[in-house]
């Protein structure tokens, strides 16, 4: 008996958020995917809290999945950006517009 | 022996492909050979078979369509009526081919000239021995083309291939309610066989039969170049003269008459109709006269003739005596083929100079022409005991014998028509004979100019024979012959009265135009009512202004703003439009990540925020 | 007493993680980032996952940090990330998280499992590993093919840049 | 001989193009004519032995396909398809001929051949989804061949076709898959067999919405007027064997699929259609008799002539009734022989002036008189001349129109009119006038007196000796007339 799940839920809440505007403000590319992670593990709470609540391995076992995949995701962003640094001597966001229609 | 009637009409049509398909190889002497030989047995085979068209003898050959309830036979009727027609038609025609294989000696083109004349010669015996009016609407759509291609015989004159053209349009457009008239025909009789209509003719309801003879007779006034269709036939002048002399003279432009002939038990239920045919016909004829007074080119002079004189003949059949057309028909086209002859020859001398005040002095030059030339205008004028003298007075005179104050103004008309007849053909005779410095030209006539227009001659002056009245001590044998109707028989003392009348009308032209053109006279000045005339009334003008220039006019309009603008553009709208559309879109991808973040975001409290929405209610 | 420890470690989280995303200097911001992932895996500890609570430690706080770490030494301009004082810049991600705390405030407020008061379900390495390799066979083989694209990925990426090479996708 | 006579002649007459159309690709485009010859022996060996167990047809062939849908290969074939067919064949073998000295790629021709097993198909099934695929193997060849090797403007014009007919086949599509569906479940036997699904009782909502999807689809191919927006282009920049399919055959594909697939399908909902398709068609007569008019590309000129005479074709359709659908049937192939000449002249004019606008052309009578002779036989037919074949069909459809409604026959005589205005106008362009373009021309070669002579002769065979063809067309035009009666359709 520790905490009522809602307070569990408001963290991640608050967490997610905090990472969310760190991807929304910052240009960094660098600082996007910390804000990212950030997210991820809000997530990672969530469902760990969830799974206390259910009484049920499967909330950690997906916990551990998002770890791999955070994982995954991590590395080709950061290979990426050493990629757009050599090839546009810059990690900032804003500069980076090929895609506009 | 009924069968042999099918060489009538296929002895020309084997000419006309023989020429068509051997013509190249053949030497031009055998090629004309051919043509002439071709209508002349045509004619011969006629006489031959005479005797069959008293018991109005009858062949097919075979079905033409069979469809549902329509079947069309190919099938000919030698009823006196179209002996007669069929007899004038091949006899006139031989000796035209024979004129004109002297007048076109030099031309390089003389295959297609006769391909065509013996295909015009085979489609005319369709018309006159057609028992069937589609196996007839072939004959006459054929007439009709061999018309468009002879008269731009000389195509490379765009002027020339336009008048073809008109000719063909303006009767076309006739055709057009002729066509109407033969499918309601069906649609009433459930057949299209001349004879089969006559007979139930009796049985239709009379309001039907009324507007059927209306669409009939406009049907023939545009092959015959009667009033609201008359204006194409004085720019068919542009062909060879031998062509204006057997097709718009003698023998096309009476097609019309005799197709009321042969459907007249039809028509004549009508009175109604018949009135309406015998107005059309009396005011065409005042109408070419009119404008034949004041012509100054030979041949429009005739054409305008033409004209008038074919009204007499729709004057006759309104009043009922077919014979009176009939007689009319075969007198008018002995002398006015005679005369287009003879202008033929004198263009010829003249090295294809057409305006009258500049030729002349013809009975020095060709003396025999001369003759030839004042037996076809006397005639033509109705002086007495000629051809066209009898056979205008039975017109006359079966108008008057109806007693009824409309057919009796109508005969005025006519009487008033036959002055200014006898004025425009005297007239003729004077200037052609003027002592002027004419238009020089080459040798005396060559003798294939003139033979064949001997006997047109002694037809166009004895022609009366064939026809006259009792008065006159005949036996009217045309009249027995044909045993159609004459209309009611005038009184002798109104023949006596009407003959005399004539004969004072011509005595009074004929000082009239000695005192004018005795002495060699230049052309009368510009003034408008002569230009009004020449021109034919402007009947042109104002079929230009109402009819063809809109019509032109709305078509390009058409093809430019709703075909181009809009039928077939529209596709390419839609592809514009989607481009469009595109094109406002991009601004939504502006390739910045954190626009695309932020994107993301409201998407996610959309789904929070329906969630939340969900939850609640 | 640990309904305390957790509403400590939460606050140390935070804080970490907004000082970690309010840092100019990314190697800064790696640094407290490491510490909020710390405070993450006592939380997970605290609620039953001692065994996620370890790999929190291993996997984020060593390895991937390490890795983010080095990626930064290897870019090395730490961007002066000017972040405008603009308020036109901040008010639409303003908006943004503070709906979005509305949102997600009312629907935990709203649910009624939120006061349920939840205690540690304690998972050994050994049922989770039961659990894992029972029913979620499959996820794993996914997971690693994954892992396998994403190091075949970063190695295409990772190849030595040639300007006049095709791959510049510009 | 026993033998021989039981090779199912329509499979082969199907199959023998696709084979064709690989051997071009292999051996080069002399395959091509060894297919057309090939297939005009079969064709004109197609009445022969006639005798079949299957009541209306002249020959039937059935082979499995897709069982589980009950979609199977049944050919069949009776007077109109054999006309058709015949149709079809001569207007290949035209267009292989025609096309031989200007296109030397066996690709083009390998797409005819393909097309024309389409064509062919289209004729020839008695089962709607092998109509509809067949349908689509008739176009897209035809739509590459413009975008290959058209002119100026190929790829647009290929696009507006592509579009036009690929919504209008959807919309086919769609129609058919909704009466397999309704006839499955009513009966609980999916099949796509035409006979089949005629006997469909479609609720009264959804009748004239199917209807509507398919007439559209079959309208839009003819085309009439509202429709065309496609074939002024397509026809403009198409090569001229392709515009010569397209005007000569795929057109009377989309006549022969209202009398033959939506009549069959739709019995009660084809009798209120007839005014709408006798007003269209009335529309179409004089809307295309007077754009012809007013054109000055020759090849336009003669694609709006197309419209107008199948407004004549749509109209026969429209009275329904024996003359008219006799006429309209007849009018079909006749129509096609007479535009493909018109458009294979058009080529062949263009060859020699190397020009196609009419106030640039003229005098060419005095050049060449017997390609002249040609243009002026063909324009006589088209405008409708008695004792030519465009005549015979013309006058049975506005006998029939008159007896159904007599102001339709006596608004379609008045197309008779316009029929005259455009030809003498277009003859007049080409062939009157002092000469001019190149100095020297060659007259019709050998060649192409091949192409052109038979169609002169069968223009006048049908002109003046139609009854044997009126009386093949007896046969199936009165059982569609029994059909619309016993289905109620017809009181």
């Amino acid at each position: 008996m520790i905490v009522p799940l809602g307070h569990v839920l408001i963290l991640s809440g608050l967490l997610f958020v905090a990472g969310l505007l760190g991807v929304l403000l910052r240009r960094n590319l660098i600082m996007i995917l910390i804000g990212v992670e950030v997210m991820l593990n809000a997530v990672g709470l969530t469902l760990v809290g969830a799974s206390a609540y259910w009484r049920n391995p499967e909330g950690q076992l997906f916990a551990l999945l998002l770890m791999a995949v955070a994982a995954a995701e991590v590395t080709v962003a950061l290979a990426l950006v050493v990629y757009l640094k050599r090839s546009r001597s810059t990690i900032d966001v804003n500069r980076f517009n090929g895609m506009q229609g | 022996m009924t069968e042999f009637l099918f060489l009538i009409p296929l002895l020309p049509l084997c000419g006309a492909l023989i020429i068509l398909f051997a013509g190249g190889r053949m030497p031009r002497r055998l090629l004309t050979g051919v043509a002439i030989a071709s209508v002349a047995a045509s004619a011969a085979v006629t006489l031959w078979l005479w005797p069959l068209a008293a018991d109005q003898s009858r062949a097919t050959l075979f079905t033409w369509f069979d469809a549902g309830s329509l079947q069309v036979p190919m099938e000919l009727l030698f009823s006196p009526l179209a002996a007669c027609m069929a007899l004038m038609v091949t006899g006139v025609s031989a000796l035209i081919h024979v004129y004109a294989a002297c007048y076109l000696h030099h031309d390089p083109d003389i295959r297609r000239f006769f391909m065509l004349f013996n295909l015009f010669v085979f489609a005319m015996l369709v018309i006159v021995l057609a028992d069937n009016l589609l196996l007839l609407f072939l004959g006459w759509e054929g007439v009709g083309f061999c018309s468009y291609a002879l008269i731009g015989f000389w195509y490379r004159n765009p002027v020339f291939a336009t008048a073809g053209r008109k000719a063909f349009l303006v009767t076309r457009a006739a055709d057009v309610l002729f066509g109407i008239a033969l499918l309601w025909l069906f649609h009433l009789t459930g057949t299209l066989s001349i004879t089969a209509i006559n007979l139930q003719a009796a049985s239709l309801p009379p309001a039907s039969v009324t507007i059927l003879a209306l669409l009939l007779l406009a049907g023939a006034c545009g092959k015959s170049a009667q009033l609201p269709f008359s204006s194409w036939l004085p720019d068919a002048m542009a062909g060879p003269t031998p062509v204006s002399a057997l097709i718009h003279a003698a023998t096309m432009v009476t097609a019309g008459v005799y197709l009321l002939c042969r459907l007249f038990p039809l028509i004549s239920l009508s009175p109604t109709a018949l009135a309406v045919i015998g107005l059309v016909g009396t005011s065409t004829a005042f109408y070419g006269a009119t404008c034949a007074l004041v012509q100054r080119d030979i041949k429009k002079v005739l054409a305008y003739s033409t004209i008038s004189q074919v009204g007499y003949m729709f004057l006759a059949v309104g009043a009922g005596t077919i014979t009176g057309a009939m007689f009319h028909l075969l007198t008018h086209a002995f002398f006015k083929a005679l005369l287009f002859m003879v202008a033929g020859a004198v263009i010829h001398l003249a090295s294809g100079e057409q305006d009258l005040f500049r030729l002349g002095r013809l009975p020095k030059r060709s003396p025999m022409l001369f003759w030839l030339l004042l037996a076809g205008s006397v005639a033509l004028a109705g002086v007495p005991l000629t051809s066209g003298f009898f056979s205008k007075d039975a017109i006359l005179a079966a108008c008057f014998a109806r007693q009824t104050l409309w057919w009796t103004s109508l005969g005025v008309a006519g009487l008033i028509t036959a002055f200014l007849t006898a004025l425009y053909a005297l007239r003729l005779v004077y200037l052609l004979t003027a002592d002027r410095e004419a238009a020089s030209g080459h040798g005396p006539a060559p003798r294939g100019l003139v033979w064949p227009l001997l006997p047109l001659g002694a037809l166009a002056l004895v022609g009366g024979l064939l026809n006259l009245p009792e008065v006159w001590g005949g036996h009217a044998g045309l009249g027995r012959w044909l045993a159609t109707p004459s209309g009611l028989s005038p009184s002798h003392g109104l023949e006596w009265g009407l003959a005399f009348v004539t004969l004072l009308l011509v005595a009074g032209a004929w000082f009239a135009i000695r005192n004018r053109y005795r002495v060699p006279t230049s052309p009368v000045s510009e003034r408008p009512c002569v230009d009004f005339l020449i021109a034919g009334w402007k009947f042109d003008s104002l079929i230009r202004f109402a009819i063809t220039a809109p019509f032109e006019r709305l078509g390009s309009e058409l093809e430019r703003s709703l075909e181009r603008g809009f039928t077939t553009s529209w596709p390419a709208g839609l592809g514009r439009l989607c481009q469009a559309t595109g094109q406002k879109l991009r601004v939504f991808t502006s390739g910045s990540v954190s626009h695309y973040l932020v994107a993301m975001g409201w998407g996610i409290i959309l789904l929070l925020a329906m969630l939340l929405f969900l939850l609640i209610f | 007493m640990p309904t305390l420890l957790f509403y400590i470690l939460a606050a140390i989280t935070l804080l970490s993680t907004v000082l970690c995303l309010t840092r100019k200097n990314p190697v800064h911001a790696v640094l407290y980032l490491v510490h909020a992932l710390f405070a993450l895996a006592l939380l997970y500890f605290l609620l039953g996952a001692p065994l996620l609570a370890a790999w929190q430690i291993i996997l984020y706080a060593g390895a991937i940090m390490v890795l983010f770490l080095f990626i930064i030494m290897l870019v090395e301009s730490p961007v002066a990330d000017q972040s405008s004082r603009r308020l036109s810049r901040w008010l639409p991600p303003a908006a943004l998280s503070g709906s979005l705390l509305v949102c997600g405030g009312a629907l935990i407020v709203m649910d009624p499992a939120a006061t349920a008061v939840i205690s540690s379900y304690w998972l050994t390495p050994r049922d989770f590993g039961c659990a894992l390799f029972e029913h979620y066979g499959l996820a794993v083989e996914i997971i690693s093919l994954i892992l396998l694209f994403a190091a075949v990925g970063a190695f295409h990426l990772g190849r030595r840049y040639r300007p006049n090479s095709k791959e510049d996708v510009s | 001989m026993n033998g021989l006579t039981n090779i199912p002649a329509l499979s082969v007459l199907l199959i023998l193009p696709i084979i064709g159309a690989l051997a071009c690709m292999v051996w080069g485009r002399r395959a091509s004519v060894i297919t057309v010859l090939l297939e005009t022996t079969v064709a004109l060996l197609l009445p022969f032995r006639v005798e079949t167990t299957v009541f209306p047809w002249l020959r039937f062939e059935d082979w499995g396909w897709i069982e589980r849908y009950g979609a199977r290969l049944s050919l069949g074939l009776d007077g109109l398809s054999l006309l058709l067919v015949w149709l079809t064949v001569i207007l290949l073998a035209v267009a292989v001929g025609l096309s031989w000295p200007r296109y030397r790629q066996s690709g083009f021709y390998a797409l005819l051949l393909i097309s024309c097993s389409g064509i062919l198909g289209v004729f020839l099934a008695q089962d709607l989804l092998l109509f509809y695929v067949c349908w689509e193997i008739m176009l897209l060849p035809l739509i590459l061949c413009i975008a290959l090797w058209g002119g100026a403007k190929r790829v647009e014009a290929a696009f507006k076709l592509l579009l036009f007919t690929l919504a209008g086949s959807l919309l086919m599509l769609l129609a058919f898959l909704g009466l397999f569906l309704l006839h499955g479940r009513q009966t609980g036997d999916y099949s796509f067999a035409l006979q089949a699904l005629g006997t469909t009782v479609i609720p009264a909502d959804l009748a004239p919405w199917l209807f509507g999807c398919l007439a559209l689809a079959f309208l839009v191919k003819v085309p009439v007027v509202p429709l065309h927006g496609w074939l002024p282009d397509a026809y403009q920049e198409a090569p001229a064997a392709v515009t010569l399919l397209l005007s000569g055959v795929l057109a009377k594909a989309g006549i022969f699929g209202l009398v033959r697939v939506a009549m069959p399908l739709f019995p009660e909902t084809w009798t209120s259609f007839l005014p709408v398709l006798g007003g269209v068609a009335l529309v179409s007569i004089g809307y295309g008799g007077w754009l012809a008019f007013v054109q000055t590309d020759l090849k336009r000129l003669v694609a709006y002539v197309s419209v107008a005479h199948l407004g004549f074709i749509a109209l026969g359709v429209a009275a329904f009734n024996v003359i008219a659908l006799q006429g309209a049937m007849l009018q079909l192939f006749n129509h096609g022989i007479t535009t493909a000449a018109l458009f294979a002249l058009v080529a062949l004019v263009e060859r020699r002036t190397g020009n196609r606008q009419l106030h640039e052309l003229g005098g060419l009578w005095s050049r060449t008189p017997q390609l002249g002779a040609l243009v002026l036989f063909f324009s006589l037919a088209a405008l409708g001349l008695p004792g030519l074949n465009i005549f015979t069909g013309e006058i049975l459809i506005l006998l029939g129109a008159f007896g159904a409604h007599p102001w339709w026959g006596a608004a379609g005589m008045l197309g008779v009119l316009l029929a005259a205005c455009y030809t003498l106008r277009m003859v007049q362009g080409v062939l009157w006038g002092s000469p001019r373009g190149p100095e020297f021309m060659k007259d019709i070669t050998r060649t192409e007196a091949l192409i052109l002579g038979p169609l002169a002769g069968l223009v006048l065979w049908f002109g003046l000796y139609p009854l044997p063809f009126l009386k093949l067309l007896r046969g199936p035009v009165e059982q569609l007339l029994a059909y619309l009666v016993t289905t109620g359709g017809l009181p």
